[in-house]
């Protein structure tokens, strides 16, 4: 099956040490792929120059067998989602003037009716209208998740998703990547915790700079 | 086409051809310096209105010339490291800013010193000064933007975007305080007033605007030469030259 | 999920800006009470007496304005860095010119031009004539703008850095030079009788080539800053 | 030459202080704009020489920096 993401020889360096060098690897879709590694190991990295943060790396990203340049990336952008460490979404806005902000970057405009099941995926139903001040972490955090269900995409990269979700919050998570890499979505994710139920499981070791 | 390109960029080949430029170099500024400051200062006859202090042009003209050239080649060396991403182009750039504030600097000092015999004021808003002093604040601008990245190659690429929006300022500012200058037109104190100055007494200062001119490269080429070797310090023929250096 | 319009896609980046700025009001009070506060501290320095002011009133006003512009321009783009969102916008598709333009352009929407309508109430203070009014509020008006796209490009610059405050003002004070000398020149002439067509024209001219080549300048700043 | 002997080139009628402060400042600075890279070339070789031997001790290959 073509790899819907294909790295080749990929290095790059933060703060003088070469974090990784010679890196290659495949994300197909329907997978699930993991970076694990120590702290200060470069996962974060990682997963930023994936996305197109960061332009300072060697090698070659190719998405559905297109060579990204660090400056024209918009197949990428339009098909895939990144959820950085804080949630990217504004305090003093509502849930839903949030979402349709981040999805009118998307080009997208989203209909009353989608934004409100996504929000209510993600347990969030009535707080369409709260400021997200007033909401606690956890439920920013998944107001940001549920831009995971605003458009249909191809590929998730999370970093550390599972911060400041309870119990229930992770297992759902979970649920949604298996089901999202069952319907044919790639999903790449740094995280801590130890996946228990997500299936088809591949991960690369970054093993930090010797 | 772009083998030429990249040979001349790399970094090596720029040390190298900059070892053969360098004592030339010298030469010329020495020279030119040494015989127009002679010939400015002892042989050249006092200005009949401003007397002797008029001198001071000799050194004052050339060194807001060539500050103002600084910014220039300061701006297109960040434009091409910004588009090709060239290292030499960031160094240079980086190099630029230090000389060419000093000079900036100096041209200030020179023209407040020659403003107090000839209007009586240490200080002179005058069309031409008041342009250096903002060119002053631009390069002021750009040397602290770059000591406030941590990571370097940032702090390069900011600077060479604010090096272009200054470029690209300068004629406006320039023309902006002429046109205020005008506006204002106090009592005939004319700075730039060269015009009033006998044109024999002017040829000195076409050798001293060479002599800052080739000065202004010689120390480009020194400090560009320091921030290629550290640069590119993990590179063999770094280790070769400054081993091979110590025993000298 | 059908796709955005381009005028669709400025209004919700417009209505965005907007909002945010409309729901911290008290932020958006700041640099105005800054302009009133800075302006009654001349007479309180220069002596109260109404020729001086009237003379100085042009200059006095035109510099704070300036200043509180300068102010008002540290937050553009800090608190979108400190929660995520400006990452989100260097992820977007939509090119980074027009999502900038419009942001800025909001931005001066509620600093800009509520600093040019309070501008003539603090020219009555300073004693200024009132035959400059109009040129004063022409003026500020296409001044504020230019300077708001030029302070932009600073605040995008130093966006990235912990005290980027004092730095901003380092950066683009120079760059305000021409804005403040055409400004407060148009409005002197207004004072005097003259009449102040040309300074005018040129401060529209500079409005008209920030608002289109600024953005270039602030979305490569943002990238430099981001791409770290 | 202008001037007839030393003391009248020192006076310059008067401006003579001005012009030699001028052209001093100017040559300070100059030779201090030659000083500085020839001092941190000198500096930094020591550095680097320090910074080899270390590389010595944990034997790490060197690019050939041909790029």
């Amino acid at each position: 099956m073509q790899s819907l993401l294909d790295i080749s020889g990929l290095g790059f360096e933060r703060d003088g040490r070469q974090l990784v060098s010679g890196l290659s690897f495949a994300v197909k879709p329907g997978e699930v792929l993991r970076i694990e590694g120590p702290n200060g190991a470069g996962k974060t990295s990682l997963l930023r120059v994936l996305a197109g943060l960061y332009s300072g790396y060697q090698g070659d990203i190719r998405f559905n067998d297109e060579l990204l340049t660090s400056r024209c990336r918009p197949l990428l952008q339009q098909q895939s989602l990144f959820l950085g460490h804080s949630p990217a979404i504004k305090m003093t806005l509502t849930a839903r003037e949030n979402l349709e902000w981040l999805a009118a970057l998307q080009c997208r405009q989203v209909s009353a009716g989608i934004l409100e099941a996504a929000l209510a995926q993600v347990g969030l139903t009535g707080y369409e209208d709260v400021p997200c001040r007033q909401m606690s972490a956890g439920q920013q955090r998944r107001v940001a998740l549920a831009r995971l269900f605003l458009a249909p995409l191809s590929l998730w990269m999370l970093d550390e998703p599972f911060t400041a979700l309870d119990k229930t919050a992770v297992l759902e998570l979970e649920g949604w990547i298996n089901d999202f890499a069952a319907q044919g979505g790639a999903v790449v994710l740094t995280t801590h915790h130890d996946l228990t139920t997500v299936t088809p499981l591949q991960s690369i070791v970054l093993e930090g700079s010797r | 086409m772009w083998g030429w390109f990249h040979k001349w960029s790399s970094p090596r080949w720029f040390y190298q051809l900059s070892g053969r430029l360098l004592p030339w170099l010298a030469v010329l500024t020495a020279l030119t310096l040494v015989a127009g400051v002679a010939w400015g200062l002892l042989f050249v006859p006092p200005d009949y209105k401003q007397g002797n202090s008029f001198r001071i042009i000799y050194i004052h003209v050339p060194a807001a010339a060539v500050a103002m050239a600084g910014y220039m080649v300061m701006a297109v060396a960040g434009a091409i490291s910004l588009i090709w991403r060239i290292k030499l182009a960031d160094m240079v750039m980086k190099c630029c800013a230090p000389i060419g504030a000093a000079l900036t600097f100096l041209a200030l000092v020179t023209g407040a010193i020659w403003g107090k015999p000839t209007w009586g004021t240490w200080w002179v808003w005058d069309a031409r000064i008041t342009s250096v002093l903002v060119l002053f604040f631009l390069y002021v601008g750009v040397l602290a933007l770059y000591e406030a990245f941590d990571n370097k190659e940032a702090a390069g690429r900011a600077c060479a975007i604010l090096a272009l929006v200054g470029a690209v300022n300068i004629p406006v500012i320039y023309w902006s305080v002429e046109w205020w200058y005008s506006l204002h037109q106090p009592a005939s104190i004319s700075f730039t007033g060269e015009s009033s100055i006998h044109p024999s007494m002017l040829r000195p200062l076409i050798l001293t605007i060479i002599g800052f001119y080739s000065f202004f490269a010689v120390s480009l080429l020194l400090f560009v030469r320091n921030e290629i070797l550290n640069r590119e310090r993990n590179t063999r023929w770094v280790r070769e030259l400054i081993l091979a250096d110590s025993k000298v | 999920m059908n796709p955005l319009t381009l005028t669709g896609l400025c209004r919700a980046l417009l209505r965005r800006e907007l909002t945010v700025m409309l729901r911290s009001r008290a932020e958006l009070a700041n640099p105005l009470f800054f302009f009133l506060m800075v302006c009654a501290l001349f007479p309180l320095g220069l002596g109260p007496s109404p020729q001086l002011l009237a003379t100085m009133a042009p200059g006095i006003l035109w510099i704070v304005a300036l200043l509180s512009v300068l102010m008002a321009s540290d937050s553009l783009f800090r608190s979108d860095f400190e929660d995520g969102t400006l990452e989100q916008v260097l992820l977007s598709p939509v090119s980074l010119y027009l999502i900038v333009l419009i942001k800025t352009l909001g931005h001066w929407l509620l600093t800009g031009l509520p600093l040019t309508l309070l501008a003539p109430l603090l020219a009555l203070m300073l004693q200024m004539p009132s035959s400059g009014l109009v040129v004063l509020v022409l003026s500020l008006a296409a001044g504020s703008l230019v300077l708001s796209f030029i302070a932009a490009i600073g605040a995008a610059l130093t966006v990235g850095l912990k005290r980027g405050g004092v730095l901003l003002s380092l950066l683009v004070l120079p760059l305000f030079v021409p804005v403040l000398i055409f400004g407060s020149a148009a409005v002197q002439r207004a004072v005097q009788g003259m009449d102040s067509v040309s300074p005018l024209a040129l401060l529209a001219a500079m409005a008209l080539l920030s608002l289109a080549l600024a953005p270039l300048a602030i979305a490569g700043a943002l990238r430099v800053s981001l791409d770290q | 030459m202008y001037f007839n002997n030393i003391q009248e080139l020192w006076a310059m009628a008067g401006h003579g202080p001005f012009v030699w402060a001028a052209y001093g400042i100017t040559l300070a600075t100059l030779l201090a704009l030659l000083w500085v890279p020839l001092r941190t070339r000198q500096q930094q070789s020591r550095n680097l020489r320090a910074y080899y031997r270390r590389l010595n001790a944990s034997a790490t290959s060197l690019t050939d920096g041909e790029n």
